[in-house]
């Protein structure tokens, strides 16, 4: 949960209600505010962040997640990655509509949520969001598109575990299935509650994720989008099986060019994913913006001088993929850390997945080709459990809020609970996620099957699935 | 006629290609191709991951001369190719039977 | 006209007025205000979005048209494309600010405005342009940039209907003409009013276009941007005639890469398009984003169901296709749609404009080389006129509101009238650009000649028209 | 300085204090205010705006002009370029955190600031950093994360100058070496100052940067960012030397496509860093925003006309490199100068830059790859200078503010005076950087070598310093 | 058998194909290659440097055919190849002294 | 000395360039091509609109080798380059006259 946030932006608030001509004091806000009350809390300053903050992670599934996969695979395997992103991507907005949203943002169990809001059922241009702040409300349609980017994006991210190796309607079924009984559920555990006017509402209080009441932090999506992925892709790999050829014939990435684009694109991104987070715009998004630059910054020189260190030069997909971890890492982490805690933890990541890239895969010999576990499963996990250590105020973190009482107030920071519970919530997903996905793949994997004929994987996907090049030169 | 094969660093193309009409020749056909030979590869590292390219990039003449004019060819490519480095190429000289030049229809040398 | 998004931005104005500390009771609401009344009625979240959607809309065309065309060329004309959209951009800037301002947008006749503001005369930092809600304003240049990428990327569409056979300056030209003769006057005729303070003050009630007075509802663009566009581009490419070897040769896209990427952030760019369309930043232009966000989502998936059932697989081709006829087709009714409503739009568009596209073009045999025609003709019509049964509040849809009272109420629909309205609106639009395109394009023809010598258009335009290629490996 | 950006900005700011609730009569303005004070003169649609620029430039830096640059080089060293800019921006964001923005913007002496904010100490979520309108502030952060891109993209711009033939880690050193040396320093004299509800204050007035102080009119970084990229550019190719086979074989650009992709980039990302450079979101940025793009879109034509006239035909490379020129001459002026005056500047920039890409290039037969010095320098020049004739009132220009009466009130235009404080301007620029550049490359050149052996260099750099392919097709 | 190397415009090639199949040939091989001639190149300007592009894109066939069928190739290629124009092309005849059908390992004629 | 022109099938390419340096085969030429043959090209749909494809991707290989060996690896790549689909390719075997090291001057088998 994001509490603390408040901590960064009561300023913000105080602002807010200056600007809207309403008292700040304290005494005067409004708990449990009705629609009426919520229009005049709205600040259009707040909206136009989160309608570009959408865009801006539509624009890090295609084109740049596309592009990052794409150019690492083989040519005749490019499009085949290009169209299960594009596709994907639109299958989870459509579903998002449907009942995504209503499963993982309306009241329920700690675990799901219920129907009440499918086909955004009462959602209107007259309803509203709750921020981190008390008395702060955004348009709901800006929240349900916001967060339609990244049911949208986080199935995408798992297709790199088992690229130029799957059938694309089978994967297209799992990736419907692991929304439903993977994406939503975890989304609701992590990131449900009633909101900072509400929780302290005896009606109100028990409207809340499991992981949230656990009080895990995770500011964007550490645990929900990247471990969530990345489990899910280990899984796949295993389950899909190896590449043939893999470990025999080279396999060079076909067009680092476009993974740079696509890299560059995701960094770009990335600001809208976790300073969009923060739902308004103040000093504490612009904190979660400075501290995405920097970790991803930092974490490309890290992963940069290993390779000098190692392989006696630097290369262009060490820098890049050295970014990508530090964005990861810092998702969870990006509105409660310090600009020096952000870099610390950027400078940290790289080593350790590089570990996982190059050794530990080596070793256990599973095909995750583009690494989508060794970098969003690890890198997710390192910064879930730092975001524990890191928001801690002793080292100029945010902390966190105490949103049962009203208006919110600072909470006391106990770091060794908070690290404990990051890792209870780390487990919970880890377990979740992988239990669901190992299920689904198996099942579909015995009904359709997964893999593409031997010679049609030889030919490519692009030929074989979808009847087209790439390029035609 | 002759036909004169040769596998040539990249780079030494245009002068190549300069010392070759300075002596008469009046075409040629170039193809860019991987080639194998003592010269070893080199190993690319993606991730981690070591891969050993066995292939290093050269380029193909292939040019067609009137039998007088082939020893000559063949020299001057020797001498202009030349680095002394390993992977510098190699010269294979075939024998043509018949040639034709499409636009005109000439044959043989005057197709050349 | 928009009158309709009055509803959806109400509560919106209601917050922005309570925030700008004047009491929000209509009757308090100053009619007919002074620039300096205007001053005090701007929000900075609205300046932002609207400077936000101008740079998305600009991206829309370059990069984004340029890929998406250019990677459907063959290699060697492919930087032709590139250049045409870059240069035909700069000319329409160019134009805009020198007289299209002007013609589209100040009072003159219903047909075409006049040259009071040419050369932006009389416009400052100082001056505003209204919004659809009473008593919000943006800072005129504002308005003045964001149109001016509506008026720069139109006649880019049009290239890609006689694509790979066109003589630069020549196309250069007609563009200019076009922009004078067809856009500018259909940009008046659809979008010009007074604004919702003076709609009611009789002196400027009368300061309309002639279509936004019959009550033609047209979002962001439908008949402006893409029926103008697609019609123009079937004259040009009948005008223009065939490629060298059109149904001969095979003439596979060079780079579907290319155009994955144009698709992508085509669809991205669009938010700025479709959602900044509502001038403000509110629920309802949330709304806008969902919808257009949907549409595409919609789009995208029945094309590929139609392929799959067709062809027995989906291609990235018919994806991204699929996903630009969804985003065209939402463009009239972004604002007035309900999310339902849109994806019922996009799910529907798609096999209209493959039949259009594959089977229609087939049977005339006209050389629509990019379907121009086919997605955004065809695709806008069907649009424009859905636009009219879910703009229908029974539909869920935002209905429309009644400017003439002061503030506007909501006025009652009538879908059988709308639609009428609707297809008379298309119906004016497609004569209107047909007529002014082929006397262009034939006067053209006549005196500098469209098309590159059959041996230049064999050697592509790239080398014959630029003397560069797009590639040198 | 942007003093008259006040003028720009008076109704913005009365409009903002209005919906502040706050009077906006000059009297009741809080001079030398408390960041309590600060808090209540935030407006969130500030804020985002400065959040998106931020967000615009870093997409600037990557992938926009990697991609520039890129495209324009041999295949075989294409990898080399991306790696250099990647990691070149990496490491400006983590010394900018370290120390830059200490020094650029902290008070010390006229030449550089101080180390009091080294390591961002003492910048929080709620410290604000001003605008150029008197009680108008956005979170300090905010505008650290603005400047941390310009201090990225700065060092990145220069290596176009001597590409292909530079070793990696030799050429970081220098970025390193002349961002403190040079970057810092330059900011610090241009756009360090107090702030304008400070400047009247006797303890502040002092606070300010050297040319600042003079007066010099630099919007967005005419002479901190491109003179200053563009003569570092001219050193250091001619420290490095020229390209093997330099004019001797043909080397044509690898992939214009790229380069197109590069500029369209860099023009949409541009409106961050111009009209961002306002700090608020108000007419005057719209503005900005105008000019930018006019100027881009007049010097595309220019450039594009020259060719035609010279060539007999217009070329891609021409029109993006015109549209380059356009946007670098328009950096300090966007702010100050009418959209006809923009509109003229752009006109004028690409027959100069022509002239010295083409005739003075070869005259002098240094071999500045990609034309950093006759692209940014010269056209930065001219910027700058022409910026003392636009910005004059009497030409339409918004003129300058006297911030030392509080409430700021225009000041009364000299042209002569101010084009005479331009030039010394880039007079002091010119020899700063071009002493600093020379010392520091030729020092790097001593101890570690600044080129690859000729072998390296023919193979490429790709290959021999990051052990990868751009492509492998 | 013979081997006949033919370097014809690009734009030439379906149709080639087309007659070539017409008279029965039923396999070649197709290269991209850079062609060098007294068709000359051409000058392309980047940023206003000129640089002399001395190679034409050409196409190159190989087609191994019985010896009795060779004229006839020669002749038909030359035939659809034409455009009368600078640059049409040449074709080449080698002896081939052996050929086999990976697939079927049958030899000579048989596995053409 | 001879020249062995083969066109394979383009995974074959590395077991193939094991097995002949197996057999002491120290150098070859590779270009990727386009072949047309029995194996029948296939068709591309791109908005409704179909186009036949009759090239299939190749990798051609030209190895000299002296005349002893020549048998030898004209029976390698074929058992290597066997896959028993259609479309495995062709060997062809031509008289080669003459060969030259660039870097040495060293001629003929002395060359390979
Ligand atoms: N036996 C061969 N047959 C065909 N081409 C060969 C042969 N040997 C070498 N080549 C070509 O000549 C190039 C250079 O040969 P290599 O043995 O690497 O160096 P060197 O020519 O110095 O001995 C190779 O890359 C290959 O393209
Ligand atoms: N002597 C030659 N050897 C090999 N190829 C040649 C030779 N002469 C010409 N060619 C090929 O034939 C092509 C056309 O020849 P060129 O002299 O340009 O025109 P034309 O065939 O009309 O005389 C050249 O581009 C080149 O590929
Ligand atoms: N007559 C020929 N001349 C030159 N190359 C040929 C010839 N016939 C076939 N090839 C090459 O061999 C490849 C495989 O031949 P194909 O007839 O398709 O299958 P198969 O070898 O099984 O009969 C073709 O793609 C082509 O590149």
């Amino acid at each position: 949960m994001k509490m603390q946030t408040k901590l960064g932006t009561v300023l913000g608030a105080l602002s807010a209600s200056l600007m809207a001509g309403l008292p700040a004091l304290a005494q005067d806000m409004i708990q449990n505010p009705s629609a009426e009350q919520m229009a005049t809390m709205v600040n259009k300053g707040d909206t136009t962040w989160m309608l570009v903050s959408t865009a801006l992670v539509l624009m890090m599934s295609i084109p740049a997640l596309a592009l990052f996969y794409g150019g690492l695979v083989r040519t005749k395997n490019m499009l085949s990655l290009l169209m299960q992103v594009f596709v994907i991507v639109s299958v989870g907005a459509i579903l998002w509509i449907a009942v995504g949203y209503s499963l993982a943002f309306t009241p329920g169990s700690p675990y799901i949520g219920g129907l009440s809001k499918a086909m955004l059922a009462g959602v209107g241009t007259g309803t509203y969001a709750a921020t981190f702040s008390n008395n702060v409300y955004i348009p709901e349609y800006a929240f349900v598109i916001f967060q339609m980017t990244f049911a949208a994006i986080t199935p995408a991210l798992i297709i790199g575990a088992f690229a130029e190796r799957i059938k694309f309607w089978p994967l297209v079924l799992f990736c419907i299935g692991w929304s439903l009984l993977a994406y939503y559920p975890i989304a609701h555990m992590v990131w449900f509650w009633a909101g900072p006017d509400f929780l302290s509402v005896p009606d109100f209080a028990g409207d809340i994720g499991l992981l949230w009441g656990w009080g895990a932090l995770d500011f964007a999506g550490g645990t929900v989008v990247h471990i969530n992925a990345g489990i899910a892709g280990l899984v796949g790999c295993l389950v899909v099986g190896k590449r043939i050829g893999h470990n025999k014939e080279p396999m060079p990435p076909h067009s680092l060019t476009l993974t740079m684009v696509g890299a560059s694109l995701l960094w770009v991104g990335w600001f809208g994913f976790n300073a969009g987070s923060n739902l308004e715009s103040n000093g504490l998004t612009a904190l979660a913006f400075l501290n995405t630059f920097i970790a991803a910054a930092a974490a490309t020189l890290s992963w940069v001088l290993v390779e000098q260190l190692r392989h006696g030069r630097p290369s262009l997909l060490g820098a890049v993929t050295g970014a990508l971890a530090g964005l990861v890492a810092v998702t969870p982490a990006a509105g409660f850390a310090s600009p020096g805690g952000a870099l610390i933890l950027g400078l940290i990541v790289s080593p350790v997945c590089y570990v996982f890239v190059s050794t530990v895969k080596k070793k256990f010999g599973y095909d995750d080709s583009l690494d989508v576990f060794g970098v969003h499963g690890i890198g997710g996990i390192l910064g879930a459990i730092g975001t524990g250590i890191l928001a801690d105020p002793a080292l100029g973190g945010q902390g966190w809020f105490d949103y049962t009482v009203f208006p919110a107030v600072a909470g006391t920071y106990d770091m060794g609970a908070q690290v404990m519970t990051q890792i209870k919530a780390v487990g919970v997903t880890v377990l979740w996620t992988g239990i669901v996905s190992f299920v689904l793949f198996y099942l579909i994997k015995l009904v359709f099957g997964l893999r593409p004929s031997a010679d049609d994987e030889r030919q490519g996907l692009d030929q074989t699935s979808h009847g087209e090049s790439a390029y035609n030169y | 006629m002759k036909l004169i094969i040769a596998a040539i660093k990249p780079f030494k193309l245009e002068e190549v290609r300069e010392a070759l009409t300075a002596i008469g020749v009046r075409g040629m056909m170039v193809t860019e191709i991987k080639g194998f030979g003592s010269q070893s590869g080199h190993t690319e590292i993606y991730r981690g991951a070591e891969y050993a390219v066995n292939f290093v990039p050269k380029v193909r003449l292939e040019i067609v001369v009137a039998d007088a004019l082939s020893d000559q060819v063949v020299k001057t490519i020797r001498e202009t190719a030349k680095t002394d480095k390993i992977g510098d190429g190699k010269i294979f000289v075939l024998d043509v039977e018949h040639a034709v030049r499409v636009r005109t229809g000439e044959t043989d040398d005057d197709a050349l």
